[in-house]
């Protein structure tokens, strides 16, 4: 019948993510980006929005990246963006996770009416096209931080996160040891969080991860099309002034090409990083 | 496989459903088209499908509607249309698609900016027959392109269609008594008021609509209808238009052919919806575009590098200048209701920093008074030289530290002389990037010389509030200070008056001085004659340059970039080329845009 | 059977209320009003402006108090009228739209359903075979992790300017007028073909490794083992797999669909598509309130019956839903 | 003494609870101190279903649960603390009982933290180590372990000695034993037993098999889809089984002592709702059903001293 | 001999290394036998049935011959081994509820898995109709979804397609253990009936209930830690087993009649080692109330007397 099991859980996750190669490549490519995103900055005596040399330079070893049509440093500009993906990521992907979760435990353990009006509410938001509101509210914030973006980000994304997380509270809520849990007198909300939510940790770090990630296009999204931060420096405005001022076009490819392959490398990270943790936990998967 | 007939349905379905769509500019009611000469052409295109009928009014070869512009007959533009064409109105200045007023509806004189001319079109002459009767003899000849003859009921009509609620001119009416139509060809203005500048502004910028169609209209239809076909005396006809473009094909019955022995070169005319700056470049490199009226940032670099691209001058600044960008000042605030504080931030603006780093040097710097160079000998250089101003952070310096603007806590900026903190901001609506570009550029000036002054970006709709509710402390804008026949209009938009809660356009920093303002009043009054207006003006210029209620920066370009693959003879600065606006913006048309097209020839 | 679709009509029509409550609302709080924006825009004399400012006010009904705003705008809903837009005056935004949405269709309809077919399918073969899974699903992580107009931009510069050989803007030549004719549907496609692809290529990706994955847990499963126990062969099992992975990428596809709303709004940006998406964009900077509903109303709608349709879809290809949706 | 009175559970099934689902049907037995009462029946009788409302963890549609005369219902707060001080339960799934990334002995904090908030760790460790003990284990072997280094048979006695901590009356046993292993299966039945007899304890042991029902408890409750359809002493039960149903679970219970009769089961119609009627009537072998059963639902009566059965051939 | 198995040794590959799962297994099946195959969960009585059909990774094939109807089966081989699926050889998937692919109606799985065989569904629709009868399900079960039916009608459903090429040896594999004590009993008869209507030749039938094999199996298969311990038939089993573990396995068995009050019974204290190291030697010696020096060795299985084969060196003394 059953085989047998491995003695230890933990280092049985350890030794599978340290063994697999998604896993590996994408945690070193978000790893490089990371320290980009904070080291960066501090390599460069620019700052973004300065005119620092001449315009629309190639990349030299003066201006590593170039410079844009008014002589701003584009490595400035990249290192500086690369940081607001990453706040917009942390926030609006914890937002999203957030809010997701807790409504997800509530729905799906409280169950009964609760979970009807929540379920109701999560549909309805799931529905409404997200990018849609957010370019209402965009525009409705005459003035817009990155912090404010990330937060309007985080709280338009949670309904896939809230269903997701609510199945799962589902299945685990029958399980006997929160029926345990609730015979040693305890409080539904100490069960949910003590009992259920440490079950799904590997769960919500999956769903953190995709909401990190979908949080930095979204953002990319609105940047782009002018809705984004009215200050600050992100990718995404890289990107809309690049356009704006038809970089491409003029041959200033150093402006619009790194700023769009960053964000494809760190979301893409984030997938490979998504399937390879999904593979460590899920034995199913595991290539042995 | 069931997926793939299921494809093959759904593609087969949106390309029929597309198709359709495609055509559906077409589905207008039939257009009959009578020239004078020949035959009577209708094109019948109904639900999406193309039936095309050639009805002969009188024998002559049957001309098949062509489902192709070629391309030496075509002229492609862009700059005008910023959303899909929508209204063929003229009434409607703000949504009327490209050429309405110009190469359909026409006025009866255009005006020559360059020339300081005004140019008898529909009119064959105009002049004052009284102290307040102004007399305008119309051309004979001239047809609507239905057939009817032009007469003097359709400029008495378009008149009077000025009394009605949601007409953009019904204020002419507060000084005009009656409009009267003396014969056919002759019609009579009568004045309450005679407000000469106004006047000529006027007469150069109406349009004139055709009577027997638009009289049997709902007041609801004239105001908001969008007439479609229209209909006009002008050298082009509605073609068609889609979500993205505006066609005019010309009108081989046009009138100026017999009269003024003027025919239009491009057969089609074929007016782009403005896409992004990218994708405006990326077709106009691609040769897919003649003329861009675009603000094209980085065009001084092609102009240069040899892609074909010509500009009105080959050297900076490479455009016409077409309005001038100001820096308002919000003078209901403090400290910018001291002429002494707004002196200083004029002296601290490295314009020509904007001039060459934001702007790569295709616009210009302006003359202290703001006055464009079409209107250069308007300029008192007197008082220029004596109350002009330039880039001087030092002068700055020294006027704020004289006036009693001092570094009081040491943080690096200046103290009101009461003590009080200074904190401004100025705002650009967010996405102009240019804009954005420049207010950093003013921003740090005015940090450098000791004024905590930080860019702010709102969206469009909150500078605007702001702007107009009067809430901002600095702002650029530039509205109201395009080119026309008159500086009167220049001044009326810097100097709008009374202060009202909302300033709807012009004086937007609340700048109250009924000296000036009455100046205004006395230059509308002032006949059109430069000799008898450069003493007011040079009044007005004292003041201003005196108060400095806003600051002007830069001429804004006419922005204009062609390339002559396939046509040439364009207008340009260059010796021997013709001298019109190559402009396809409202109000250029009729400042000689049109002429322009009788000049392009094709490429052979 | 009955009762499920009851329910989730209910939902949908409940969506529809708050979402359309809320696409009313918001740009009434924004600063600035759309008249103002509209006047701003004509540039006209401060005279005209005025006079103008009061009329348009009055015509836009914007004096009355916004309760009754409100109350009129269902009403007007109902009757299908859903005003007329500020920023394309005096053009009906149910006019616009109708106009626009073939564009939209066009783009989006083959773009979603061919992404979400070719998706599955290379994923469903990257499932099984190592070398694809090496090479195809880093691609399509790439893919579906760019942004979409960076793709598109990219794209179009190297495919529509440096190369030459798509159009870079535009539904179709602009020295075309619409017709049935081989020579304008090429054309037609042609243009097409750049904006669909940049719309292609990023769900397409998504589609694959979502796929892949699904198979994988698939070919897990103990009926898999199963039918392997009875030596069926690989390619009964892989079928029976890819059939039932398809499921969730079909609830996926309802999920993706506000996304790919995104996707398509930037995507016509780039490439001045003339879909409803360059439209949203301007009417929300224009401060086009009725554009502004109008465009929402008809996405969400959009995405309310796509829903739906995938929710009958799922109920006719799943039997579970089919058999336990009453919840016996 | 727990007693079960008229007690139903109905579950609203479908959209907006358009359905019932009678899961327990006016059920009445007591449990008397320092007894073993077995309830007996398949899968979807409603056996654990009347577990649970006993541990309160799911709720009671009609009738009463009244523990030594207290109607449980209406516990909140520190009552319903202080029920569970005296009752508490064991459910089937050892596994599944235990959060499977904690240790297993977090089950003993939770009781610690929960009910003994003041505790000393001396007193407590002491009180645990009894508590284990108890249950047959080795404190040294089991604690500090994940629930996968635990046999099956460890991990219900552990459950146990939870229980046992509280000093409770009463224990609501569901099915533990049958995800044993044979071997170790009996060992936990004697368990239960022994603390029947060493500590008084009241067990409701809820149980699909006849045999270990009658091995370990005095009485039995046949539970027929929700119904009650025979109870009375085990030996009884046995002995002279009354009601169909008793005699078909008797007859397929396999034996090692006796092969299978060759009686046809009667498989078909385990699926309809029976809403009228006698609920086994559908697999009712004919010759013992009437067309009277199919419309009235015969009631529980007394057929001998400690024997009552509801079948409609005992109604007189 | 239906079934000759010699020196199966089979792993399971883990990462902390190789867990001995079978070892050495060495018995047969007579044509027309039903062999119980029991023991402890872990004892590799499921990696018996399945290393005979099954053979996936992270199982691992280490040695042994297995023959069936006198043909040798490459059961290291996933893919020459689909030879004999379905056809020669069987298998009632202890996940039997699971088994069918919940999106297609059974009939037309059925007809799908068949035609995949090169078999065809129209011919064996008559047989088919005839054995659902048998195993009492409605011929309506072909047009419904696995859904649709009971665990119960599903475990007959995968009974009958598992058998409806009439394979020489079918693996039933702990296919009554989720079932109620009624339908236990129906489906464990129909086991046997399907063997004396000849749908099956011999059986493996995988349970750890002990009592159930006591009412229809021919001969029981005892297994402990891997390895086998006794074989013999089911009346010597059960009441002359000769295996200690055996012994102590039935006795430990609650008996009807039998009350705690009046009759203690006792299980075997300890449990099983760990495969992944096992113990040297005889791996029941840690339990075994009997062990001496000698079990330190790996006692043989041998027949003792005919038909009866133990692994014991107790046994192999006393015998002696």
């Amino acid at each position: 019948m059953a085989q047998e099991r491995p003695k230890e859980v933990r280092s049985e996750f350890l030794y599978f993510a340290l063994r697999n190669r998604k896993l590996r490549v994408g945690l070193g490519i978000l790893v490089f980006f990371l320290l980009f995103a904070i080291i960066g900055p501090f390599l460069t005596e620019y700052d973004p929005n300065t005119y620092a040399g001449p315009s629309a330079q190639p990349p030299s070893s003066e201006f590593w990246f170039g410079t844009t049509t008014f002589g701003q440093d584009v490595y400035s500009q990249f290192a500086h963006g690369l940081r607001s993906t990453f706040i917009v990521g942390l926030i609006g992907g914890g937002i999203g996770t957030l809010v997701g979760v807790v409504i997800g435990l509530l729905a799906g353990y409280r169950g009964g009416m609760v979970d009807e009006i929540l379920n109701m509410l999560t549909n309805i938001v799931l529905i409404i096209p997200t990018l849609s509101v957010l370019i209402i509210i965009a525009a409705y914030l005459a003035v817009r931080g990155i912090l404010t973006e990330s937060v309007f980000i985080g709280l338009t994304a949670w309904p896939w996160a809230a269903r997701a997380i609510r199945a799962q509270t589902f299945s685990l809520r029958t399980r006997e040891f929160v029926d345990l849990a609730r015979m040693s007198g305890r409080s539904s909300l100490r069960i949910v969080f003590t009992e259920i939510a440490p079950n799904m940790m590997s769960y919500l770090f999956l769903v953190f991860i995709l909401q990190f990630g979908g949080a930095i296009l979204n953002a990319a999204t609105l940047d782009f099309i002018g809705l984004g931060p009215t200050r600050g420096m992100s990718l995404g405005l890289m990107m809309n002034n690049a356009v704006l001022w038809a970089a491409l076009q003029l041959g200033m490819w150093w402006w619009l090409i790194p700023p769009g392959a960053a964000i494809a490398a760190i979301v893409g990270a984030l997938y490979v990083m998504n399937v390879g943790l999904d593979e460590v936990f899920n034995p199913k998967l595991r290539e042995m | 496989m069931r997926g793939s007939k299921f494809l093959t349905v759904v593609g087969l379905l949106t390309i029929a459903a597309l198709v359709l769509a495609a055509c559906q500019p077409a589905t207008v009611e039939v257009t009959r088209i009578v020239t004078e000469e020949k035959e009577v052409e209708v094109t019948r295109i109904v639900a999406g499908t193309p039936v095309v009928e050639v009805v002969t009014a009188t024998p002559a070869p049957a001309e098949e509607a062509e489902v192709t512009y070629p391309r030496n007959e075509t002229l492609y533009t862009s700059g005008k249309q910023w959303g899909p064409p929508t209204s063929w109105n003229p009434l409607q200045p703000g949504s009327y698609a490209m050429g309405v007023i110009g190469l359909c509806n026409e006025t009866l004189f255009l005006y020559d900016p360059l020339k300081n001319e005004y140019i008898p079109w529909l009119a064959e002459s105009g002049d004052w027959v009284g102290d307040n009767v102004y007399e305008v003899k119309l051309r004979q000849g001239v047809q609507w392109s239905d057939g009817e003859p032009f007469t003097s009921a359709d400029v008495v009509y378009t008149f009077e269609l000025g009394k009605l609620d949601g007409v953009y001119y019904k204020p002419l009416w507060d000084w005009l008594d009656k409009v009267e139509a003396v014969d056919e060809y002759t019609v009579q203005f009568t004045f309450k008021e005679v407000r000469y500048q106004e006047w000529g502004n006027t007469l150069y910028s109406v349009a004139m609509v055709p009577k027997h169609l638009w009289e049997g209209r709902s007041e609801e239809d004239i105001v908001n209808g969008d007439n479609l076909p229209p209909v006009g005396t002008g050298a082009y006809l509605y073609e068609t238009h889609s979500e993205d473009r505006m066609v005019w094909k010309r009108n081989e019955g046009w009138w100026a052919k017999d009269a003024l022995g003027l025919s239009v070169g491009p057969k089609y005319i074929v007016d782009i919806v403005n896409p992004s700056n990218n994708v405006a470049l990326g077709l106009f490199l691609k040769g897919e575009m003649d003329l861009s009226n675009n603000f094209l940032p980085g065009i001084a670099t092609l102009v240069e590098g040899g892609y074909g691209v010509q500009t009105w001058y080959d050297d900076p600044p490479y455009m016409l200048s077409a309005n001038t960008a100001f820096l308002f000042m919000n003078t209901t605030k403090k400290p910018m209701d001291d002429p002494a504080f707004r002196k200083a931030m004029a002296y601290a603006v490295d314009v020509d920093e904007i001039v060459t780093k934001v702007y790569g040097n295709i616009v210009q710097k302006c003359n202290p008074t703001g006055l464009l160079p079409v209107w250069e000998q308007y300029v008192d250089q007197d008082v220029v030289d004596e109350l002009g101003f330039t880039y001087d952070p030092d002068k700055a310096r020294s006027i704020l530290a004289e006036a009693g603007y001092q570094d009081v806590d040491g943080d690096g900026f200046v103290e009101a002389p009461d003590g009080s903190k200074i904190e401004l901001k100025i705002i650009v609506p967010f996405g102009w990037t240019d804009w954005m570009e420049s207010i950093k550029v003013v921003a740090n000036g005015a940090q450098a010389v000791g004024i905590n002054l930080q860019p702010d970006f709102p969206d469009f709709g909150g500078y605007w509030d702001q702007l107009t509710g009067g809430t901002f402390d600095m702002a650029i804008n530039n509205f109201g200070s395009n080119m026309s026949d008159t500086p009167w209009t220049f001044y009326f938009w810097l100097f709008r008056n009374p202060i009202t809660d909302v300033m709807s356009n012009g004086n937007f920093g609340r700048y109250d001085n009924p000296e000036v303002f009455d100046l205004v009043v006395e230059l509308d009054k002032t006949p059109i004659d430069p000799e008898a207006m450069k003493p007011v003006i040079a009044e007005i210029q004292r003041i201003q340059l005196t108060d400095m209620p806003a600051v002007p920066l830069w001429y804004n370009g006419l922005w204009a970039q062609w390339n002559s693959t396939y046509w040439t003879n364009w207008p340009s600065a260059q010796e021997g080329a013709p001298k019109y606006l190559p402009c396809t913006w409202n109000g250029y048309w009729n400042m000689t845009a049109i002429l322009m097209l009788t000049e392009l020839e094709p490429v052979q | 059977m009955r009762r499920y679709l009851g329910r989730k009509l209910l939902i949908y029509l409940l969506t529809f209320f708050v979402a359309v409550t809320i696409d009313w609302l918001i740009p009434r709080f924004m600063p600035g009003n759309p008249v103002d924006t509209m006047l701003a825009r004509m540039a006209l004399r401060a005279d005209s402006a005025e006079v103008l400012r009061s009329y348009y006010i009055r015509a836009f009904k914007l004096d009355l108090p916004l309760w009754q705003q409100y109350l009129n705008f269902w009403a007007a809903l109902f009757r299908g009228d859903l005003g007329i837009s500020t920023w394309l005056f005096p053009q009906p935004v149910f006019q616009i739209i109708k106009r626009a949405v073939p564009y939209d269709l066009f783009l989006l309809l083959p773009a979603i359903i061919l992404s979400w077919i070719a998706g599955n399918r290379v994923g469903a073969i990257a499932a099984r075979v190592r070398w694809l899974d090496n090479t195809i699903l880093p691609l399509g992580y790439i893919l579906t992790a760019s942004p979409y107009m960076w793709l598109a931009i990219v794209l179009a510069w190297a495919l529509g300017n440096v190369a030459g050989i798509f159009p870079i803007a535009g539904a179709y030549g602009f020295g075309l007028r619409p017709h049935l004719s081989w020579l304008f549907i090429k054309d037609l496609l042609w243009h097409w073909f750049l904006p669909f692809s940049s719309l292609f290529l990023v769900m397409f990706g998504g589609w694959a490794i979502g796929m892949r994955n699904m198979i994988i847990y698939e070919l897990e499963s103990e009926y898999s083992r199963y039918l392997e126990s009875l030596g069926t062969p690989q390619r009964l099992i892989r079928k029976y797999a890819f059939r039932n992975a398809m499921l969730p990428q079909i609830t996926g596809l309802a999920l993706q669909l506000g996304g790919i709303v995104a996707g398509a709004l930037a995507t016509e940006i780039v490439f001045a598509y003339p879909g409803i998406g360059y439209m949203i964009l301007n009417a929300v900077q224009n401060q086009d309130y009725f554009l502004i509903q109008g465009c929402f109303l008809f996405i969400i709608t959009g995405v309310l019956l796509a829903n739906f349709i995938i929710d009958l879809v799922y109920i006719v290809v799943d039997p579970r839903t089919r058999l336990g949706m009453t919840g016996e | 003494m727990l007693k079960l009175d008229g007690v139903s559970k109905v579950y609203r099934v479908g959209t907006f609870g358009g359905k019932e689902l009678h899961a327990v049907s006016n059920v009445s037995f007591e449990v008397p101190d320092g007894e073993v009462v077995s309830l007996i029946g398949e899968s979807g009788s409603g056996k654990t279903t009347i577990g649970r409302m006993i541990l309160r963890l799911t709720p009671i549609t009609s009738g009463t649960i009244s523990f030594n005369g207290v109607d449980i219902s209406t516990l909140q707060g520190e009552a319903l603390k202080d029920y569970y001080r005296q009752v508490q339960g064991v459910f089937q799934d050892p596994f599944s009982s235990y959060n499977p990334i904690f240790k297993a002995d977090r089950i003993f904090r939770i009781v610690r933290e929960e009910f003994f908030p003041g505790m000393k760790d001396q007193e407590w460790n002491g009180k645990l180590e009894d508590s284990l003990k108890a249950v047959g284990l080795n404190p040294a072997h089991v604690l500090n372990k994940f629930p996968h280094q635990l046999s099956g048979g460890q991990l219900q006695r552990f459950l146990i000695a939870r229980a046992l901590l509280l000093d409770i009356q009463f224990l609501v046993a569901d099915e533990i034993i049958s995800m044993l292993d044979a071997s170790t299966r009996i060992d936990v039945l004697n368990l239960l037993a022994d603390l029947k007899e060493s500590r008084g304890l009241s067990i409701l042991f809820i149980t699909h098999d006849l045999s270990l029902g009658y091995y370990i408890s005095e009485h039995a409750v046949i539970l027929y889809r929700g119904c009650v359809v025979e109870m009375g002493s085990t030996d009884r039960l046995y002995n002279t089984p009354l009601h169909p149903y008793t005699r078909m679970l008797m007859a397929a219970v396999p034996r090692l002592d006796k092969k299978w009769e060759k009686v046809e089961v009667e498989l078909r119609g385990k699926q309809s709702q029976i809403t009228t009627g006698c609920v086994y009537y559908d697999r009712c072998p004919e010759a013992e059903r009437s067309a009277d059963c199919l419309t009235h639902r015969p009631p529980l009566v007394q057929v001998e001293d400690d024997h009552f059965v509801a079948c409609s051939r005992y109604m007189e | 001999m239906s079934l000759q198995v010699e020196n199966l040794t089979v792993y399971y590959r883990t990462l902390r290394g190789d867990v001995q799962a079978l070892e050495n297994a060495t018995f047969t099946i007579a044509d027309g036998e039903i062999m119980g195959l029991a023991g402890e969960s872990g004892c590799g009585k499921t990696t018996l049935g399945h290393s005979l059909i099954y053979l996936k990774p992270p199982m691992r094939f280490i040695e042994g011959r297995v023959t069936l109807d006198n043909e040798e089966l490459p059961i290291w081989d996933m893919e020459r081994m689909n030879e004999f699926r379905f056809k020669k050889i069987s298998i009632i998937p202890q996940y039997a509820m699971n088994a069918m692919n919940p999106t297609r109606k059974i009939g037309k799985m059925t007809a799908e898995i068949l035609e995949s065989r090169k078999v065809s569904y129209k011919a064996t629709l008559p047989e088919l109709k005839r054995r659902l009868d048998l195993v009492e399900l409605s011929h309506d079960v072909l047009n419904m979804y696995p859904i649709e039916l009971s665990g119960g009608m599903k475990q007959r459903m995968v009974m009958v397609l598992s058998t409806l090429l009439n394979p020489s040896l079918l693996i039933a594999d702990e296919i009554t253990s989720a079932l109620d004590v009624s339908t236990q009993k129906a489906v464990a008869e129909m086991l046997v009936g399907f063997r004396d209507r000849g749908f099956v030749k011999s059986l493996m039938v995988i349970t750890h209930d002990i009592s159930i094999l006591y009412q229809i199996a021919d001969s029981i298969m005892i297994m402990y830690a891997g390895q086998l311990a006794e074989k013999a038939s089911t009346q010597v089993i059960i009441h002359n087993p000769r295996h200690p573990y055996t012994k102590m396995l039935i006795g430990s068995l609650p008996k009807v009649g039998v009350k705690h009050s009046k009759q203690r019974l006792a299980g075997i204290p300890g449990k099983p080692p760990l495969l992944l190291n096992p113990p040297v030697g005889c791996r029941f010696r840690e339990r075994c109330p009997v062990a001496f020096d000698k079990c330190f060795d790996v006692p043989p299985f041998i027949e003792i007397e005919p038909g009866h084969f133990v692994a014991c060196w107790k046994e192999f003394e006393s015998n002696a």
